[in-house]
């Protein structure tokens, strides 16, 4: 392996750490709880012994709480993050979370109040989610926003829904939703969900929407069009009035996937588009913690004529303050337990509050060059299938260097060597051997440099010596996995060694 | 924009090198009209002194030195204080879904052993990485068994968290699914007698202990469904009881989803909670979530990889066994650094003092006049007292004593303005049972 | 280089980060302040121009708050810590920091109070202090203690203070201090700068200290005795009654520093062994954390002959609550400005309540279990000059390894791609090569086997490939620094490359 | 005891595998009589609940929600959030000293660029890796002026911090060193007319803003010094001073001292805080306290170590420079993230702010009846009242108000009965400006 070319980043020594159950002692402990106040009463008087657990919680760990601190600790060193350096997957919008959101989150009074605390005792936690509602509102242009869906994809379902609800009480609630090839796998998912069909529409020959093919797709039978905006290819939707048109003449719902909101906040508004619902992606656009999988928050914006069909509660103005609002005969009903995931919406709430009218658009503005940076330097080096201007992100193909057998997985994998995490791989599908690369404005012109140097080097590498990128990464604690061998023979759980296997693997 | 790094004149120096004039340039992508030209209107930007007081000053508008026996799904428990310093950790907290695996095996070693510990307390074979929350996971347990059964009937208890049954209803109410509602009998469980599985039906869902805190018999509910080819989905909102129950992975649970939120989450005005959800190894395929696997790279190293994502959106899109996403990665971790602190006996010891204050604070206000548990059923720690009067006045009026005395079930269950779901935890310490009795003693 | 008998670690891809100068760029902005709301007046009109600063700080850094988190993240990630495993250094008691004992310490109203606050507004911070002398006149038997200084050392200064105002008191400050050859450097140090000389006490040949030499020494120009009990050998003074007696009799007094309690804490009482003065290391026994280098705190304990010469102000209860007492005329005056390192008395006060009574005595006991659980399973692979059982901390030395040209250092460095930090090296003098081995009772015994483990496989291979570990480590960011060239061409700041050497480089 | 990894029976088993019947064994060592068989006496254990409820109760009893305008040596200033999760890294603040060059570049590096920047702040050569804190580095620095020059004659101005000076006085006092005091002139600094430095004047210690709050004419004094061929040491207990004011460096100084806890330390009832040194060069080998130096690897890649350790008692024990060992590591990296983070532009906004509230709430006071100015010199963001009746009786009327109103100087000034020491810093908004100021007028 040669290294010389590699300027971000070297190895060092590491830690191993097995499995909590491998690390467990019996008589250990980490816990420490007050000692019992009240009488002791065996539990078998209080509940009938055949209720009780019998097995003692047999497996589960004994550790002390130093044990637990160097487990933890030991395995967050094998992992990369935004602290680390740029994170550039497309779509994923992996921008800096701010500190000060978190601490925020965690003030005693917002972190502990019980959700089914009576409004008269929860006044600041309503107020938060009032006053998000009003920025997402000022944002999205739209009228009405719920912040209960738990992330984009509830999101999503939760808009259909109330198209649906919305075609119901017109008198029908149709049959189909129509989604772009380039749509993220979500939008197909969630509309399913609601009773739908999905037809895909193509792209045109710029990665926009067909709209020819749209107009000819467009029919009674269809209740909505999904369309992500900018979309994954990091394209504006030029057409966007004129599909607006088509669907809204068609007597359907035009459904925006804000995933890539960051795009946009501050300098064009959804609604001016003429959408009638969408969804906005807090752990995205809005900086919340991804958390290495979640949680997020996809509160749902709608028009006028969508407000009645929103999720209850809805938090409102009695005489004396606000309270939660059930009284809404027209809503989709309920999606999720309380009102959604409240900690999220307070760093989300954070965050806008922090950067102002003047910030929310210069992040936008800065995301948007610092793709267009990538994107002029890396142009001729990868191929760019829809090549031109970019918004926040920017779609490469990996069809110049496959001529030497090295797919996009084979650069995503060097890429680690160099100090970076990979690309967007998976979608869109329209691209073969994409790198969807977004890197937000949170990176700074070094980092994007090295980057762009480590694209380059890897480009030359794929030609030198493709065999180096094929059995990349090199530096890692552990190298490529067998991820088939792994889905064919699935170990989905840690078992005691001495226990016989007793599950079928045939069932798997 | 102190989050910005490019000083502004690194960024024209940027556009410069790119070709363009200016920002515009960029944005010439956007037809003119669509774009906006004026301030958003959400005001200046908000200084970090400026925002930590607005903050500060929201929170002291929140309820704070009540003591609260709120239960219905959300718990008090007292949170180790080592997990916060753990997940705050950059490398778990600031990370994406683990898709790379060489720079993410922190993430998926623990969501493996999240897996494995959401079995064991569940008592069933396989789990996955974290779905939202126990409500929408018992929408999802719906969907799964629909697929797995073929079968469209859904006997639902009206003893399921009111809310989560809501949450069933928006999921189910345009796929063809019907539900029908098995009623609870005087003890305050299930009544069995009553209840009709048929060869249509795809699952009976239940709650364990209920919303009213009755523990139900499990395996005789379990027995029924599976003999018409029914699969039984058990849902526990109080995951805490896990600790001291049977769990219903052996009682013939088919799919057990459960609130983590006991499992050191802070109660957060609702969220973010944590999904759990495990079901028996034959019906992997269809379950709907993230699932981490054990692999191993080309020396033989062991790591994790996510795995059979050919049930996942991303993959199958429209076939996929749910849309979801995104879940509670970091909170599913504060569930797995719970479980690890507390550990196999720890885990039992908070659960029994649950059992046991929750009695003693039972057996205390039963001995008031005009007092008594409404149910006979055996609970955890939760149940529900007859008041001598409406219960929505006795709590407005346990407010005077700062105390927030539970949930009057009136809202939920109108006829049963009397009654009142009071929730007592490790967290409360004997005085503050006291005060409780003593303040619902003063007439 | 055989990497296969390592057990514990193995390397990981990490990243790159220059100097804070170096990450720098003009206009960047990390910080965020209300704007100001009274008027803005040109400075020059309040301060004379000449008094005022006209360089506009340059050279300070600029960077975004995302270059600030991604800096010292970076950084971190290139320390080892006691959360990632053994941390072994003789005398430094590297044990678990327990994390709530941070939670304590940042309580608002414990770590926003102003030190001029007057005590009736600071009851619970007088408390705190109040409290712990309470507990630290419990461990160490002695009837009074002052938390006041910052440090061990300072403890030290602060206790021979108060022997030489004492003696003062009694007529003649006398002239010397006497200290055993394998004590501390901050021993002699800190008697030095209460104006004594210091003289040498030999060790006997089990490492206690030579009684008769002592005798022959003591006489009436020695002040005091300084003793580290259980010593830096991990020997208890077996001796110490009649080294007090000794000491006492010729009319001087016997200072015990306490660097060692962790052998001691709950199983013996130093008051008992007839010391009159002792510094305890709040960061050592009482697991203040280490931070990098500090803070610590060297709270003082003395007899009651001692106590009037205790450092003002002391906590004292008047009528109302508590307050400071500032009448003390006898006192040695004051050796720091206010009541000491609050914080870190507040996180030791915390760990002693977690420990209570039986906690206490249960950690000592592990400590020494665990340093002998080490010292029996490699006293057949090294060296050791003093053998025997220990108390919380053992040394050996290189001997056997020397034989093949590897040296303590070279042990030491091979430890660290074995995935541990070194064991203390620098003292005690009278041990060549030492290797000082303190694992702490909050090490597992899985730890202390790998640890023997290592130490074992480095032996061999000491015999097998001394070069392997002449020039180990070999998996760290930066091999072995020439600290030679450093030390004699010190470049102790950064500047600008562009900008001419200025300083001559004679006077450094 | 949850902090002790190994159970009571791995214990057992390893006192039994190095051939011990049980603890007791070990513990021989030590002579029977002197081991201790009975309890602490200190309690039982305080389970992690319990504790935090007695340290939130303690908090509790300490003065919160007033307005302070307490100064006087530590300074309550805006702190950055970053700050306590980056310090909190565990890779930092549970890492010991950084012998071990190679597994502690974090805290090598971090402590080059503190040392560098503490150069920039003070206008000096080189700087240290932190003393204790002010005080004690004040002390530091006559013991090393008097190394460095061999005199052993010290000119202490009356208006160093009180503190600092009783300090020096412990720290000398068996040394053979003596000091005068430097009285002050009616404008509240120096009398440079009576100062007395002869050629057995090692140095001249003064405080700029000294205690009063008055900014130093340092220069002068410098030169006055330098003529006699004594040092000046320079003091700055409000660092954040060095923001706005001509750096001591640049204007003569030999060695600067600062109390280093303006720069992102909590208050914390005075401590930990961090010292910090700087000097010229050419007296670097006489200065105490850890020294970091870069240094190269036999490939040539750039590290730290420590350095010029043959100062420090580990190596030079009773010759060393000083007794300090342990320093303030973790505040340096507080202090260097603070720097870092406000950066050029933002530590001269901080300190512009001061001057700015300070001069404000100054002016406004001033115009109360029975209010003036006691000092005529320039201040930075503490100044001297002059009230109407006993400062004490004023500070104590304003605790109704809830405003501390600063420092009565009488107790370290019994002459100054009439006069407050009012400190203003960034974080007064001007509201709590004009509450003190009407607070003052109400009679
Ligand atoms: C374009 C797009 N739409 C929808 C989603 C789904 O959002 P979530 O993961 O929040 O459910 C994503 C997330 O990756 C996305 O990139
Ligand atoms: C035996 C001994 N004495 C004294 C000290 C000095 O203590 P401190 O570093 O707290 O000043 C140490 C510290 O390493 C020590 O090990």
């Amino acid at each position: 392996m040669e290294k010389s070319r590699i300027k971000k980043a070297s190895t060092h020594v590491i830690q191993h750490e097995g499995l909590l159950f491998e690390e467990s002692r019996p008589g250990r402990i980490g816990y420490s709880l007050p000692k019992l106040d009240v009488p002791d009463v065996p539990p078998s008087e209080l509940v009938d012994a055949r209720l009780l657990r019998d097995d003692d919680l047999e497996g589960m760990p004994e550790l002390s709480e130093v044990d637990v601190i160097r487990h933890f600790t030991r395995l967050s060193t094998w992992n990369y993050c935004i602290d680390h350096g740029l994170y550039p997957l497309g779509s994923c919008t992996m921008k800096y979370n701010p500190r000060i959101n978190e601490k925020v989150a965690r003030i005693e009074g917002l972190a502990n109040l019980h959700p089914l605390t009576p409004p008269p005792l929860a006044q600041g936690a309503l107020e938060v989610i009032r006053r998000l509602e009003e920025c997402l509102c000022a944002i999205t242009g739209l009228p009405a926003v719920t912040t209960q869906p738990a992330a984009g994809a509830q999101g999503e379902l939760t808009g259909i829904m109330m198209v649906r609800a919305r075609l119901a009480d017109r008198g029908n609630p149709r049959k189909k939703v129509l989604i772009p090839d380039s749509a993220h796998g979500t939008n197909p998912a969630s509309a399913v969900i609601c009773g739908y069909t999905v037809e895909t529409v193509p792209s045109n020959a710029e990665g926009g929407t067909d709209i020819e093919a749209l107009r000819r797709m467009m029919n009674e039978d269809v209740a909505a069009f999904m369309l992500t905006n900018p979309n994954t290819l990091g394209k504006f939707e030029q057409n966007i009035e004129e599909i607006c048109r088509i669907v809204h003449a068609g007597g359907g719902y035009v459904y925006m996937d804000g995933a890539n909101m960051n795009a946009l906040v501050g300098c064009a508004r959804p609604a001016s588009f003429g959408i009638d619902v969408m969804h906005l992606n807090l752990h995205k656009t809005f900086s919340t913690p991804h958390g290495g999988g979640g949680p997020g928050a996809g509160p749902v914006a709608v028009t006028a004529e969508l407000e009645p069909y929103l999720p209850f509660p809805r938090v409102a103005h009695d005489g004396q303050g606000l309270t939660l609002d059930f009284n809404r005969p027209r809503s989709v009903g309920r999606v999720r337990a309380y009102v959604g995931n409240y900690g999220v919406l307070v760093r989300a709430l954070s965050y806008i509050l922090t950067h102002g009218d003047e910030g929310l658009r210069e992040a936008t503005e800065t995301a948007v060059l610092n793709a267009n940076y990538i994107a002029h330097n890396l142009k001729d080096t990868y191929d760019i299938p829809y090549p031109g201007r970019v918004m926040h992100e920017v779609v490469f193909s990996d069809k110049r260097q496959a001529k030497y057998g090295v797919r996009n997985a084979d650069i995503a994998k060097r890429l680690i060597d160099y100090g970076f995490y990979p690309p967007t791989m998976s979608f869109p599908l329209i691209v073969a051997g994409a790198l969807m690369v977004e890197p937000t404005e949170t990176e700074s012109r070094e980092e994007l440099d090295l980057f762009i140097d480590a694209m380059k080097s890897i480009s030359s590498e794929a030609m030198e010596d493709p065999e180096l990128l094929k059995h990349a990464p090199h530096t890692t604690k552990v190298g490529r996995l067998d991820e088939v061998a792994a889905a064919r023979k699935p170990v989905l759980r840690w078992e005691p060694k001495d226990q016989p296997p007793d599950r079928a693997e045939g069932n798997i | 924009m102190r989050y910005i790094p490019n000083s502004p004149d690194e960024r024209s120096a940027m556009l410069k090198q790119i070709g363009c004039d200016g920002i515009e340039d960029l944005f010439e992508q956007i037809p003119q009209e669509l774009r906006l030209n004026e301030p958003l209107g959400i005001g200046d930007p908000v200084s970090e002194p400026d925002l930590l007081a607005y903050f500060n000053d929201l929170a002291s508008n929140n309820a704070s030195d009540y003591q609260s026996f709120l239960g219905g799904g959300a718990y008090s428990h007292f949170i180790p204080v080592i997990i916060d310093p753990l997940i705050s950790r950059a490398e778990f907290f600031t990370a994406y879904t683990p898709y790379q695996p060489e720079l993410s095996q922190g993430t998926l070693q623990y969501i493996f052993e999240f897996q494995t510990m959401i079995c064991q307390m569940t008592g069933l074979e396989v789990a996955n990485a974290s779905l939202y929350d126990g409500s929408t996971g018992v929408a999802e347990a719906v969907l799964m068994a629909n697929r797995v059964t073929r079968r469209s009937k859904f006997i639902v208890a009206d003893t399921l968290h009111p809310q989560y049954r809501e949450v069933i209803s928006s999921y189910t109410k345009n796929l063809g699914v019907t539900t029908q509602t098995a009623t609870h009998n005087e003890s305050g469980a299930l009544d069995l007698n009553a209840l009709q599985i048929d060869k249509q039906t795809a699952a009976v869902v239940v709650q364990s202990p209920n919303f009213f805190g009755c523990i139900e018999a499990l395996q005789a509910i379990a027995d029924a469904a599976h003999e018409a080819g029914a699969l039984l989905v058990v849902a526990v909102s109080e995951a805490m009881s896990l600790g001291a129950l049977r769990p219903p992975g052996s009682c013939g649970a088919d799919i057990v989803v459960a609130e983590g939120q006991s499992f050191g989450i802070p109660l957060s005005y609702g969220g973010p909670y944590c999904g759990l959800f495990a079901t028996r190894d034959r019906y992997v395929r269809q379950m709907p979530g993230r699932l981490v696997g054990e692999a191993y790279d080309s020396q033989g190293r062991r790591g994790y990889v996510l795995t059979l994502s050919t049930r996942e959106q991303h993959i199958r899109r429209e076939k996929a066994t749910s849309n979801i996403c995104t879940n509670q990665g970091l909170f599913a971790l504060m569930a797995t650094v719970y479980l690890a602190t507390m550990g196999r006996h720890g885990v039992q010891e908070v659960a029994h003092q649950n059992l046991q204050k929750a009695h003693y604070a039972a057996a205390e206000i039963a001995k008031l006049d005009g007092f008594e548990l409404k149910f006979s059923a055996p609970f955890f720690n939760e149940f529900v007292l007859r008041c001598p009067r409406q219960a929505t006045e006795i709590t407005r009026r346990l407010l005077d004593s700062r105390i927030i005395g539970g949930v009057a079930l009136e809202s939920y269950y109108p006829e049963l303005k009397d009654s009142l779901l009071v929730c007592v935890t490790e967290t409360k310490k004997k005085k503050a049972i006291d005060q409780l009795v003593a303040a619902l003693g003063r007439r």
